[in-house]
């Protein structure tokens, strides 16, 4: 019973990670490849309007919405997975770094600059750093990684910490590691499955502030090929000519429900079956 | 009206499978009021098990035979090994007593119920040896210590009504003045009419604690009877090698007096954040030697070794290798001096890293600190892993694929790869049953033996373990109060603890429950 | 609370985005010359009712103070509270409004001004000393109105009253164009004294105060007395809603009657579905890229020209403007008085545009364009412009600015930029951008002839004679000048169904744009 | 014992002591760096206020005025010196003091902060607690699945959808709250679909918090003592699982208030609700420095109190390891 159960249960993860999969490939697929198969872009129609060639008619300045789909993926997805790579790249070290360190100080000195970012509010900064530097489609990456810095640290830091608590690190040190495998090679390591389910989550949080910033119009053009810019610009169309909206903004769930998914199929803990009494 | 001798629970023909493989099989056991039920054997045997499916509970995934049969709808208390598990840390004791006790005030108009459910609480208290219990009603299970956890955990029993109480190892890893005070308190239930069932491979609290005994071993009964008939009388080979066990711990060899000391502590103290816990004015240790640190938890016995092996900095005074100081922590310590002093964690399961396989991380000692290369280093380990009984197959499993005694095996071989001239280990046989336990402590006198260079700090909390030792120091909150020969401190203690600790641990070992803690 | 030193501080550019989330500040105004109510304006006036118009607004610093007027929503308020001396025709000419006549004297440079007779809202008659004090508090050296450089022609030290209802103005220059002066943007009469504008205001418009929270809502009702008679509606209120999806929504929805600046692909996605009734108020801001005559490469005429001939307006208006408004002809005020309409329409010419780089010796030439997401349409238009200009051979950069100091930044910097205007007469155009003088000449156009002409235009009484002289002035603009005038938008509105009378031949700031006492609910 | 529990006690004084200097240095640090970027905006408050007339004597006529002329370090000590006696001092757009900004801002902000988190605390926690009662079924995954699409769609997107499918085609709401902005109160209709879209995300965040939470209470050696007792099992499920779940759901939902009271500046667009978020952006793009310095005080001193608000929860209800006997 319990073998069956077993199979069963690994069936069903293996199932829903392939779901996960097929679900975050559409979007993927279509933001990096998308651009090799476009063409010139042909003359430009009247706005909002469907057929006339054009598969899912025109956006709002009479543009091939298709043709903005294929090409506006890059930007989101990369700015997306390289503003929550940007932000762990960062979080990381200083997460273990803090984690890990006997001196209170340098603590301090890692973490409380965090504490205070934490208390900006991130739309603000973003609006107010945007404004200062008028970041292209990198800076705004940079921009939302950094926002997400603190909390990202935090989260680093707690999981370490726990990790770095266990007398494994200890028997690690006793045995003359250095700190880099004693940090990477087994904290790091430890705290995976936390930090891994925290990034799908993150990254979900980091395409909604790309997406709200091309709503201010922070970051990238307002007529930018761009999933988010294309949301929110072919807004006023919706009544008219839904494809603009629909298509983008589906393509946009389905990276951060794919994502998530996967994350948590290829995370899950066996699941436990509570015994019965024949 | 019942019978006061009819058995408030029985099982009958158990067996208990999971993945096609029996945990128990064919058990038979009765519970009779205010008898002492106790299930014998090494961790594995498959007594858990049993005790559990007294309580109607069985692991996850198993198929169940047999028939588990319960006075009336008799209540069951459960006393587990770590009290703290089952106290629900977010909750106050009188939230997790009033749960209790409400469902028994039910009758009662609605006014009443209050003051009532109050009063059975702080009955149960009393009952359970708490008498301050408004006070300790207010506390969070986490604010208690080791001893009142296990009470307020037994109060909820006695409040519950419950006719019989599964005691899941209640005494594994305690020093002997907790042990006789746990088997005092077990004693006090049954004397109330309850029967209590002991789970425990502690065959001296058993002797001093049981009526009946039933012996386990691969999930099945091998031998059961009176307490009494079974010391005596042993039938069963395997009971007569359990019993065997008990022999007394090899004693150390006479002490090496010549030669200067290897380990040398002087005026040590050590602090927790502001509070001092630990205050040695002199220890030495010299080659070959084994030193035994005993005391209660909490004495500061566990500190002194950190101290020894660098991982507890906060001390001032000094700790002589050979002569020189040892830098505080083992940051500042040189390779050689890293080697010198190794550490074995009572917690020998957290000491590993349970992504990588057990080989791997034992060789590492050796690439580490003596500069050999990954192969041959690969090579050594597996050759101690080998000697220490972890040949094989078993060097390639995961952390988490062997038992706690294969697994502290493993990490004496990640400490000894490193030819260490001292060797600390912090308790390490605590929470292992009394068969492993003995396997390796002889395995450790054994080394002792063999090798002249190696010299031994043992931090245990049982005088029996300690008997291994040439040298005995006794720590008592934080103070080291005597130090000497073993057979010297054993023998003619000087110090008024370490004679209350042989007593009860004398005690204990002569199987009278009457006379035990007091 | 009220500190005087920064009452003339309030607001930003009239122009300028209202928000940073997208708002969609068009200007514009403009269109038809034919006053001819719309279709809007069937049926016979009804009383009664209340009109909720919605606007984008300025936020918490709001002011009901007319002369801080600077957006749209300002505007609307200030004229339902408040009369100017004249206001703005459909084609921008000065139309008499509390000044009943005016008359100059033979050099142009001293007018009498009589008042008609009308009464602000607390009863008292509005008199010359009402109008001096409103125009010296507007000239107020220690003052920042925006009213002021309009007003700087009249020397109020000199002008005075000569009756109760009557004024002389003294010019410091002879001005033909001086009615134009009475009808400048925010030159609104206010009583004798008045300081405080937020609490009680009292104006003499068809409209008399209620309540008024900054930000969010101006509730005003009918002002019986009106001396142009009391409007229809019993109560106006404007809210604001700086999103311009929330304004179409809550017209939809049936939260206001009148919606301002809509977008025109709202207006497509409702215009005849019986909804809600979309008022397209034609021709109104002009769109252009804006050329620094006195910098490399535009200095050189022939580059300029090439430029000209670059622009495919139609695919500008088409893609920027979403096909809302008309192509222009590098020259602003079309359909005004003065436009000088017998000009060439020009088109793209891209072998002219590539000879004419050639013998300015700039071909591979590489520019930067300025823009920002200030107005609506301007990066799109960027975009076009730059793709366009590939096919001559000329290389745009499209450099984003900050939306919020766009018009400061372009104003001496950089080369090539987006540019954009709402109504106002070519004359205040040309003084105001044109003359060596000017204080916003973005163009950097500065030629003494070109100012001697205007000096002239200004001192010629007779019309006919003036306009030839504006008709010169364009010639010379047309053929090199700074502005590459591509097009003119659309000014769109949304009405609910049932509200009449509003004039669809009425670009914004001009008398008939939220004009709401001409307005009722059928 | 007692020892312990005092230090405890204690721990929990000083700790709160600690954490409010923190919070004192983290607001004013958050005003330096807020001041810092306002500064460094391109343009400032004259140039903004001439928009596109830019005229440069005006402009420099106006930067007089406003004395943006003294250096910025002195604006600022005479800012600080203000605030030291409760002046936030006045903006430079309009003359008005800067609490009063505040004071009208902070109403809707909190109204439809109050109106969000009531909803939000018995929907985040039943939908937790549903999902980790069947956990691994199909009601879990249901539960996880449309929380997490839900959470990803960008709010202007989910507020068109709402606004299109309920208010403008069913005609069931009002689509914005335009013109209701000083007694919101009075027409809850048209709260409804802000609320709803400004729970969407958190929702999402705290049920999977909970869920989280409540599947380790539940498979806890505690939570089987309960049963193995005889404790019903919703009684186990609410009065014993659920506290546990409820320290970082505690955390998350500090987080939450922080960020439905410091700038929902997307929702209160759409829906016109001029809130804080409007009065931020509306002052950045003004250039109105001494709004936005009161308004990174206030989303400081809020965020400060929040935060430690939930680390007290946390730290009264996380267990803490071998308080030694």
């Amino acid at each position: 019973m319990t073998t069956k159960a077993t199979a069963r249960s690994a069936r069903r993860r293996r199932s829903r990670f392939a779901l996960g999969l097929g679900i975050v490939a559409v979007p993927l697929v279509l933001a990096l490849l998308g651009p090799l198969f476009t063409g010139d872009p042909g003359p430009r129609s009247a706005s909002f309007t469907l057929g006339g060639g054009h598969w899912l008619g025109t956006d709002f300045v009479g543009r091939d919405v298709w043709r903005q789909v294929l090409h506006g993926g890059r930007t989101v997805v990369l700015t997306a997975l390289a503003a929550t790579a940007l932000a762990y790249l960062v979080a990381l070290p200083v997460g273990l770094v803090s984690a890990l360190t006997h001196l209170r100080r340098l603590e301090d000195v890692l973490m409380r600059p965090l504490d205070v970012l934490l208390a900006v509010p991130s739309l603000l900064l973003i609006l107010l750093v945007a404004s200062v530097f008028a970041p292209g489609a990198a800076g705004l990456a940079l921009l939302v990684a950094l926002v997400n810095v603190p909390d990202a640290a935090r989260i680093v830091r707690a999981a370490a910490g726990e990790v770095a608590a266990r007398p494994a690190v200890e028997a690690l040190r006793m045995q003359g590691e250095t700190w880099w495998r004693i940090a990477v090679g087994y904290v790091g390591r430890s705290s995976l499955r936390t930090l891994a389910a925290d990034a799908g989550i993150r990254l979900t949080g980091v395409l909604y502030l790309v997406s709200t910033a091309a709503f201010l119009g922070v970051g990238v053009a307002p007529d930018a090929a761009d999933w988010a810019v294309m949301v929110d610009r072919n807004r006023t169309g919706l009544l008219v000519q839904p494809w603009a909206v629909v298509v983008p903004a589906l393509l946009i769930v389905a990276l951060t429900t794919g994502t998530n998914l996967l994350f948590d199929a290829a995370l899950e803990k066996t699941p436990r079956t509570k015994g019965r009494r024949p | 009206m019942r019978n006061s001798t009819d058995p408030v629970a029985e099982i009958r023909d158990l067996r208990v499978e999971i993945d096609g493989r029996a945990i128990v099989d064919g058990v038979r056991l009765r519970v009779r009021p205010g008898k002492v039920t106790a299930l014998v054997g090494a961790s594995g045997s498959g007594k858990t098990t049993t005790g559990l499916a007294l309580l109607g509970e069985y692991p996850p995934g198993a198929t169940v035979t047999g028939e588990v049969l319960r006075a009336g709808d008799a209540p069951a208390g459960y006393v587990p090994q770590h009290p703290a598990a089952v106290l629900n840390p977010a909750r106050r004791v009188s939230a997790l007593l009033d749960d209790l006790a409400r469902p028994q005030v039910r009758h009662l108009p609605r006014s009443e119920r209050r003051g009532a459910a109050r009063e059975l609480v702080l009955r149960a208290l009393a009952d359970a040896q708490l008498p301050d219990g408004e006070v300790l009603l207010r506390r969070h299970p986490h604010q208690l210590s080791g001893g009142q956890q296990q009470r307020v955990v037994l109060a909820q029993a006695l409040l519950l009504g419950a006719r019989f109480v599964v005691a899941d190892e209640p005494t594994t890893g305690q020093d002997a003045l907790t042990k006789s005070r746990i088997v005092q308190q077990l004693a006090a239930v049954a004397a109330r009419g309850i029967a209590v069932v002991l789970l425990s491979h502690d065959l001296d609290v058993v002797r001093a604690l049981a009526d009946e005994v039933l012996v386990m071993r691969d999930g099945r009964v091998v031998e059961s009877g009176p307490v009494r008939r079974l010391w005596s009388a042993p039938r069963h080979e395997w009971t007569r090698r359990l019993l065997d066990e008990r022999r007394p711990v090899p004693e150390g060899g006479t002490s090496p007096d010549a030669g200067p000391p290897v380990l040398e502590v002087r005026d040590l103290v050590a602090a927790h954040g502001r509070s001092t816990v630990l205050r040695v004015p002199r220890i030495t240790l010299r080659a070959g030697e084994c030193l035994a640190v005993v005391g209660r938890s909490g004495s500061g016995k566990t500190t002194l070794a950190r101290c020894l092996a660098g991982l507890h900095r906060d001390h001032r005074g000094e700790i002589l290798l050979d002569g020189t100081a040892l830098p505080r922590s083992l940051r500042h310590r040189d390779r050689a001096r890293l080697a010198a002093v190794q550490y074995v964690f009572q917690d020998a399961r957290a000491a590993f890293d349970e992504h990588r396989a057990m080989l791997g991380q034992v060789a590492r000692t050796a690439v580490r600190l003596r500069g050999v290369d990954e192969h041959t280093a690969v090579r050594e380990a597996s050759a101690m892993l080998g000697r220490l009984g972890l040949a094989g197959d078993l060097a390639h499993r995961l952390p988490g694929e062997l038992s706690g005694g294969e697994l502290q095996r493993a990490a004496l071989a990640r400490a000894l790869l490193a030819r260490p001239r001292i060797l600390v280990c912090d308790e390490i046989t605590s929470g292992l049953d009394t068969v492993t336990r003995r396997a390796l402590l002889d395995l450790l006198a054994g080394l002792l033996g063999e090798r002249d260079d190696l010299s031994l700090v043992l931090v245990t909390h049982d005088l029996d373990t300690a008997r291994l030792a040439d040298r005995i120091a006794v720590l008592d909150a934080g103070d080291l109060v005597e130090q000497g020969p073993a057979q010297q401190v054993l023998t003619a203690p000087r110090h008024p603890f370490t004679v209350s600790l042989l007593e009860a641990t004398a005690h204990l070992s002569s199987g009278n429950r009457s006379r035990a803690g007091t | 609370m009220y500190d005087e030193r920064f009452s003339g501080l309030r607001r930003r550019g009239f122009l300028a985005a209202t928000t940073g989330a997208a708002a969609l500040t068009l200007v514009g105004c403009g269109g038809d010359t034919d006053s001819a109510d719309g279709k809007n304006g069937g049926g016979t006036p009804k009383r009664g009712g209340r009109l909720r118009a919605a606007f984008a607004g300025g936020g918490a610093s709001e002011t009901l103070d007319p002369h801080l007027a600077n957006l749209f929503a300002d505007v609307a308020r200030a004229k339902a509270l408040y009369d100017k001396l004249a206001d703005y025709g459909a084609d921008l000419s000065a139309q008499p409004r509390l000044a009943a006549k005016w008359e100059p004297d033979k050099t142009l440079d001293r007018w009498q001004v009589t008042l008609r007779k009308a009464t602000f809202h607390d009863g008292r008659p509005v008199t010359a000393k009402d109008v001096l004090y409103s125009y010296r508090r507007i000239a107020d050296p220690e003052q920042t109105f925006r009213a002021k450089a309009s007003l700087e022609p009249i020397d109020l030290d000199a002008s005075r009253a000569t009756g109760d209802r009557a004024i002389e103005f003294v010019l410091k220059r002879p001005t033909a164009e001086f009615p134009n002066i009475l009808a400048a943007f925010g030159a609104y009469i206010v009583p004798d004294g008045a300081r405080d504008f937020d609490s009680k205001p009292v104006g003499s418009g068809p409209f008399r105060f209620v309540s008024f929270t900054p930000g969010r809502s101006a509730v005003l009702r009918r002002y019986d007395d009106y001396w142009e008679g009391a409007p229809h509606l019993d109560e106006l209120e404007f809210v604001v809603a700086n999103e311009e999806s929330a304004r179409v929504n809550a017209l939809l929805g049936g939260q206001v009657e009148y919606a301002h600046e809509l977008n025109p692909t709202t207006a497509r996605a409702h215009e005849g579905r019986g909804q809600i009734e979309i008022v397209r108020l034609r021709n109104s801001a002009m769109q252009a890229f804006c050329m620094k005559t006195d910098r490399a490469p535009f200095d050189d005429k022939r580059v300029r020209e090439a430029f000209f001939l670059i622009a495919d307006r139609k695919e500008l208006v088409d893609g920027a403007l979403s096909g809302a408004g008309v192509i222009g002809n590098d020259l602003f005020g079309k359909g005004y008085e003065y436009y000088a309409d017998d000009l060439p329409q020009r088109a793209q010419d891209l072998d002219r545009a590539r000879a004419l780089l050639k013998k300015a010796g700039a071909e591979k030439l590489k520019v930067t364009l300025d823009t920002s997401a200030v107005a609506a349409g301007f990066t799109e238009a960027a975009s076009i412009f730059r793709d366009q200009a590939a096919k001559a051979g000329v290389t745009i950069d499209v450099k984003m600015g900050s939306k919020d100091s766009y018009w400061s930044d372009i104003l001496d910097n950089g080369t090539l930029c987006c540019y954009r205007s709402g109504a106002m007469p070519i004359e205040a155009h040309i003084s105001q951008r044109l003359l060596t003088e000017s204080t916003t000449n973005a163009t950097k156009w500065r030629h003494k002839d070109f100012d001697a002409l205007y000096q002239q235009a200004q001192s010629t009484r007779d019309t006919t004679e003036r306009a030839a002289v504006y008709a010169r002035m364009q010639r010379r603009l047309y053929a090199e000048g700074g502005f590459l005038v591509w097009g003119f938008a659309d000014w769109i509105l949304g009405t609910a169904r049932n509200v009449k009378g509003v004039r669809t031949a009425a670009p914004a700031n001009t008398l008939d744009w939220a004009r709401f006492d001409k307005v009722w609910l059928a | 014992m007692n020892a312990g529990v005092r230090v405890r006690t204690g721990g929990l004084r000083s700790f709160v002591a600690r954490r409010l200097l923190l919070g004192a240095a983290q607001t004013v640090a958050v005003v330096l760096l807020v001041f810092a970027l306002t500064e460094a905006l391109p343009g400032d408050a004259a140039v903004a206020l001439a928009g596109d007339q830019p005229d440069p004597a005006r402009i420099a006529a106006i930067r007089e005025a406003m004395d943006l002329d003294r250096p910025a370090y002195e604006r600022l000590a005479d800012w600080a010196a203000g605030l030291t006696h409760g002046d936030f001092g006045t903006s430079l757009a309009s003359g008005r003091p800067v609490s009063g900004y505040i004071a009208d801002g902070f109403g809707p902000s909190l109204l439809l902060a109050s109106l969000t988190l009531a909803l939000l605390v018995p929907l985040g926690f039943g939908l937790g607690v549903l999902a980790a009662r069947h956990e691994g079924r199909l009601v879990d995954r249901l539960v996880s699945g449309v929380t997490l699409a839900v959470y990803a769609v960008p709010e202007f997107a989910l507020g068109v959808l709402l606004v299109t499918v309920l208010a403008l085609k069913l005609a069931w709401l009002p689509p914005t709250a335009v013109g209701y902005g000083t007694d919101l109160l009075a027409h809850p209709a048209a709260l409804v679909l802000p609320v709803l879209v400004l729970l969407s995300r958190p929702v999402c965040s705290l049920s999977r918090l909970v869920r989280a939470g409540m599947v380790d209470a539940l498979a806890s050696p505690y939570a089987a003592h309960a049963r193995r007792y005889g404790v019903p099992g919703a009684r186990v499920r609410y009065a014993h699982a659920l506290p546990n779940a409820l320290a970082p759901a505690a955390q998350q939902l500090a987080r939450t208030v922080d960020w439905l009271l410091c700038g929902v500046i997307v929702v209160e667009a759409l829906f016109v609700i001029p809130g804080l978020g409007t009065v931020l952006l509306n002052a950045v793009a003004e250039r109105d420095v001494p709004v936005v310095q009161g308004l990174a005080v206030v989303f400081g001193v809020l965020t400060v109190v929040l935060n430690l608000g939930a680390d007290v929860v946390a730290y009264r209800l996380t267990p803490r390891a071998g308080v030694a006997a």
